[in-house]
């Protein structure tokens, strides 16, 4: 559908709706459910140099329109995923962004190096902002001048375009975002998860294993948009958008706050089928809100014509 | 294959305190492939409860596109799905994962299942299935209480059943690994508490035991690593099993619990 | 009940519930429903030297879970509030803890040094974290310098002693909150809304006139629960825990997390009996628990017996 | 005494599109004083969507301890309540707020009763009360478009009654003002949508009018003063009423609109 393609650097989206990372993994499971070449792109789960196995278990917890998890970016680590994984999904007509993470700078750089070389790898998300990774992760995603530098060196070495994914742990995300974008980052992707607990009521002691995890769902949504709201007029790169999309209104609700383009993470789980179902609702949702191309609604909320130079195909 | 359907309550009953038998109308029963799959559920329309319950399959009637659940009311969910009625219509993903292998065992060879409190009902289609190819089965059942004792009679009609309560309120005072010491058999098949089936894992582990486990779970498909156990018998540590999508049930040894 | 006493500084609180402020007005529409002398404390709402209107409608919007709020202070001024409100709330046998907001430094102060004269006001909250004006407020909440000096000077004014309320909204709670403790305060009330927005999907426009609001109710518990736990294992000072909290296991989780005593706020508006009913359901919960008193559930969650000295009336 | 009360769902159709009447069992129906009063409901039990909803009271039947509602399906709350079905139970915060003074018109004088699409109900118990009393009442109900078009007989019974949509295509075509400009009165009441209301207000400064303004509610109670507006008869600004307990019915010109 032509009312739904969009353009960013290196993505040639077919529509805007993409699984979000870590929450469809390499897409195996979800191609029993639907064709994945539907989708505008896949997010696909973050990439280590070594496989890890992540955190101990329970790793989920569910919190009130939310859930909570810990799963320590568990992964088969860059080798597998780039000899295995990114050519089963060459089958499917679907750009891929890959979720880059480390514990250092040197690992972020590796994994950009060598996953940037696969031919459906369109884009890496740098995954500064991993709330359960206990060494490196959160640092990189708080602290400007970190981000920045990180940000420099992985864009160095990849044959892509770089989207930094951002961290709503912060005082002041627009400095975040401005940090990156100077370090020369291609967009952003926004929200990774929030920090929250949950106690189990017998023992007193955390549900999650590792104690803390990462809020998504629902429930931070009000969070995201308010993020995107102000780092939107911050920057003069485009903004994947995501934190509980469950619904076609929903993404219009994000493309007005000055997203380019959405994920949608924790919702697979609610409904399998919730990235089909979304991409087939959103004509006939355009149509009763009076617009002719998703784009016309990026950023409404804070300008009369919310569509910038990058966004039509 | 997978499915989501929208399927019909046909019934639902209290059949012992808190525990609930829940009976749905679905197409995708004709998917079921083993005793031991589970479905999960989606109990709200609205976003809270947000994540789906996984609820095993207890028995299975193909030729009315019919399945039974047995659940106990616990938290959040299992009381917004005990509230649900006839007519009423229930979002479910399933069948999920793979069940027993109930070709493990011969015609003629005794099968003993053993099954803790909320982990007896997938049990029962597997003594059905197993009854049904001539497998000799013992069931032996452990419950906290009295009150607790579900389908005692159900089991009964395929074989000997050894209730066990904590409380000695009714059968015999104690544990299921009390009572299956005394009993011979040539595989065993459990699903119930970790505690219980490390137990039994351990007491047995020269011979045939499938075991049925229980994690807390996100997608339910193997999507987002929520519910990993590692492999016990690789060398690496990072190998892993997925509960939904590799189990729910394993052989004994296959993984650490 | 001697089950659910609480004592901190210059709170000798029969049981450990109190309505958060800005959800309770100054009590008299509450008072329609029940006698409010069986709340542990009450939090009145923000009041400044002035009266204020607050911010334009529509100041609500609901979210999964949760909502914002963008009521901007409203209140009718100290004067009143000293000569009308808590004369009026007298008539209670409970201690009240004045919310004390501003803009400068200097309102602060001058409400502070009035109200705290109040024979019923045991305790100050301060409100450093209010996101929903312009001026001030959230600046005093997000900078750890300027959070310890503001204590300090209201220190020396107050004849009550001082608690300060921390705004999520910050990248390192645990900074804030050792900051307004060497500032002198007394305890720590916390959350805070977390910054949040919503969009309509006709208009494009924030929902909210004030655009931004702040996010409340059982969305954010996870949030709170996680704050609570890192900050009461890094402070000494007691600490009012609320964030969703609408049930008395909730009230149990937040003890576990490191709460000494906790405020409900949103959930008063989904069910007016909230308060006395949590409060009533503390005991048999206990029970069920084995605890003997609530003060036992205090930081199970990071420690074997989390019972401090100031606990235990 | 505003009470909170599990009430039980009497009865519950569809009486235009997406329009539907509720009727329910309450003991606080006691407690209603005046039309146009408000109930605040809960319309789940889990925890999204989160917040009451308000809807007017549209007539109340004391005998029976029951009173009705009329509301449009439109977002995530009112599509949930209208899932539900009779011996549901609801809770219901009410009765709220201070309704229309049916005082202010007296017997054999004419009061002009003014509606807009969702603003109509509330009339309809007004309309019952003043009839009693021997007013004169005149209806004047605006609706989007047939399908919308709801209670047209009910008014009929107790005065004369004109419908106006906007699209034409049922009763007169435009808005209520275009019709009440050739009506005479003595009292005018009305709800309806903001515009509507401003519009009415201007026209007739020199009337006595009766608005019931509409605000997005947090308690409903006025202590969270999520609701208020701005009084227009003061000269400094920061006086103000809520709606949810000074209103939501005001005299024109009281509150700034
Ligand atoms: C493969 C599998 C099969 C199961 N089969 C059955 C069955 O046949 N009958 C039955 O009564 N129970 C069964 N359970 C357990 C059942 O899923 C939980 O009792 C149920 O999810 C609790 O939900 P709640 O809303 O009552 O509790 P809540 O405390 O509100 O649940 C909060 C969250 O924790 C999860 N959770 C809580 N307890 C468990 C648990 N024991 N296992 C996994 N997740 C949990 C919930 O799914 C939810 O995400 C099974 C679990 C698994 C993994
Ligand atoms: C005093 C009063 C009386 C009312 N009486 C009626 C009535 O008799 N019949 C009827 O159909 N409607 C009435 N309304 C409007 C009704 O409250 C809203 O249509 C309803 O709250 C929408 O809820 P939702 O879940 O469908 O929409 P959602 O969009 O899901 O609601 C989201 C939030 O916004 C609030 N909201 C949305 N629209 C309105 C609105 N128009 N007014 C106030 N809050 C709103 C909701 O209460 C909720 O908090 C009345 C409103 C007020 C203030
Ligand atoms: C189970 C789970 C695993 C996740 N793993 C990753 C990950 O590996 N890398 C990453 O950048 N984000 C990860 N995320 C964050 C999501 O990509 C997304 O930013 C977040 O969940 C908010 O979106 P949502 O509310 O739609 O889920 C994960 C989220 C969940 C729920
Ligand atoms: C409508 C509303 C008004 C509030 N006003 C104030 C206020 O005046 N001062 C303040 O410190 N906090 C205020 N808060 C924040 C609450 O006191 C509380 O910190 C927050 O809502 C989290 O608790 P909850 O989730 O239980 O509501 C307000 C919250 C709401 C919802
Ligand atoms: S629950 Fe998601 S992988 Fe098993
Ligand atoms: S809705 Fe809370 S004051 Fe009116």
């Amino acid at each position: 559908m032509s009312r739904l393609n969009i353009q960013l650097p290196g993505l040639n989206l077919k529509n805007p709706i993409m699984p979000a990372s870590g929450c469809f993994g390499f897409g195996r499971e979800y191609s029993q459910f639907y064709d994945l070449s539907k989708l505008g792109a896949i997010m696909i789960k973050a990439t280590t140099v070594e496989p890890r196995f992540g955190n101990p278990t329970p790793r989920v917890a569910e919190t009130s329109s939310g859930m909570l998890n810990a799963i320590g970016l568990q992964n088969p680590g860059l080798e597998k995923v780039v000899s295995n994984e990114l050519p089963w999904l060459s089958q499917y007509d679907v750009p891929i962004i890959a979720n880059v993470a480390g514990s250092l700078e040197e690992d972020y750089i590796e994994v950009a190096a060598e996953i940037s070389k696969a031919s459906n790898v369109h884009a890496l998300e740098l995954n500064i902002s991993c709330p359960n990774v206990k060494t490196g992760g959160i640092a990189f995603g708080t602290i400007p001048e970190v981000a920045r530098q990180l940000t420099r060196r992985v864009k160095e070495v990849s044959e892509v375009p770089v989207y930094v994914k951002l961290s709503p742990n912060v005082t002041n995300i627009v400095e975040m975002a401005k940090a990156v974008e100077d370090g020369g980052a291609d967009g952003l992707t926004m929200i990774n998860t929030l920090v929250g607990m949950r106690l189990d009521l017998k023992t007193g002691k955390p549900i999650l294993a590792n104690r803390t995890g990462g809020l998504s769902g629902p429930a931070i949504k009000p969070v995201a948009l308010r993020m995107i709201y102000e780092v939107s007029q911050a920057v003069n790169i485009p903004i994947i958008g995501m934190g509980g999309i469950e619904s076609a209104e929903e993404v219009i609700e994000f493309f007005y706050a000055g997203a380019s383009a959405v994920a949608v993470g924790t919702a697979n789980f609610v409904d399998p089928f919730v990235c089909p179902t979304i991409i087939e609702e959103l004509p006939s949702l355009l149509d009763t809100l009076g617009y002719e191309h998703i784009s016309e609604c990026r950023g409404r909320s804070w300008q009369e014509h919310g569509q910038l130079a990058y966004h039509r195909a | 294959m997978i499915k989501k359907e929208i399927c019909k309550i046909i019934s639902q009953k209290e059949i012992a305190q808190d525990i609930f038998q829940l009976n749905v109308e679905a197409d995708f029963v004709n998917e079921i492939n083993a005793p031991g799959q589970f479905v999960h559920i989606r109990v709200a329309k609205a976003l809270d409860p947000l994540l789906r319950r996984p609820i095993s399959i207890s028995s299975v009637d193909k030729r009315n596109s019919q399945f039974t659940m047995i659940y106990r009311k616990e938290g959040k969910g299992t009381t917004l799905l005990a509230e649900k009625g006839p007519g009423m219509l229930l979002d479910i993903l399933g069948p999920l994962g793979n069940g027993f292998p109930v070709n493990e065992v011969k015609a003629g060879e005794t099968a003993l299942l053993v099954g803790g409190g909320i982990g007896v009902p997938p049990l029962y289609e597997l003594s059905k299935q197993l009854t049904a190819k001539g497998v000799k089965v013992i069931h032996v059942l452990g419950f906290q209480t009295e009150s607790a004792v579900f389908y005692e009679k159900e089991f009964l009609e395929y074989g000997d059943t050894y209730i066990t309560t904590v409380d000695g309120s009714y059968g015999k005072k104690g544990y299921v690994t009390d009572v299956i010491k005394e009993l011979d058999f040539d595989c065993l098949y459990t699903c119930g508490p970790t505690p219980m089936l490390k137990a039994i894992e351990k007491q047995y582990s020269h011979k045939k035991v499938f075991l049925s486990l229980e994690e807390r779970m996100g997608c339910g498909v193997g999507a987002c690593f929520a519910c990993v156990c590692k492999t016990s018998n690789e060398l690496d540590d990072v190998s892993y099993k997925k509960v939904c999508s590799d189990g729910p049930v394993f052989r004994a040894g296959e993984v650490l619990i």
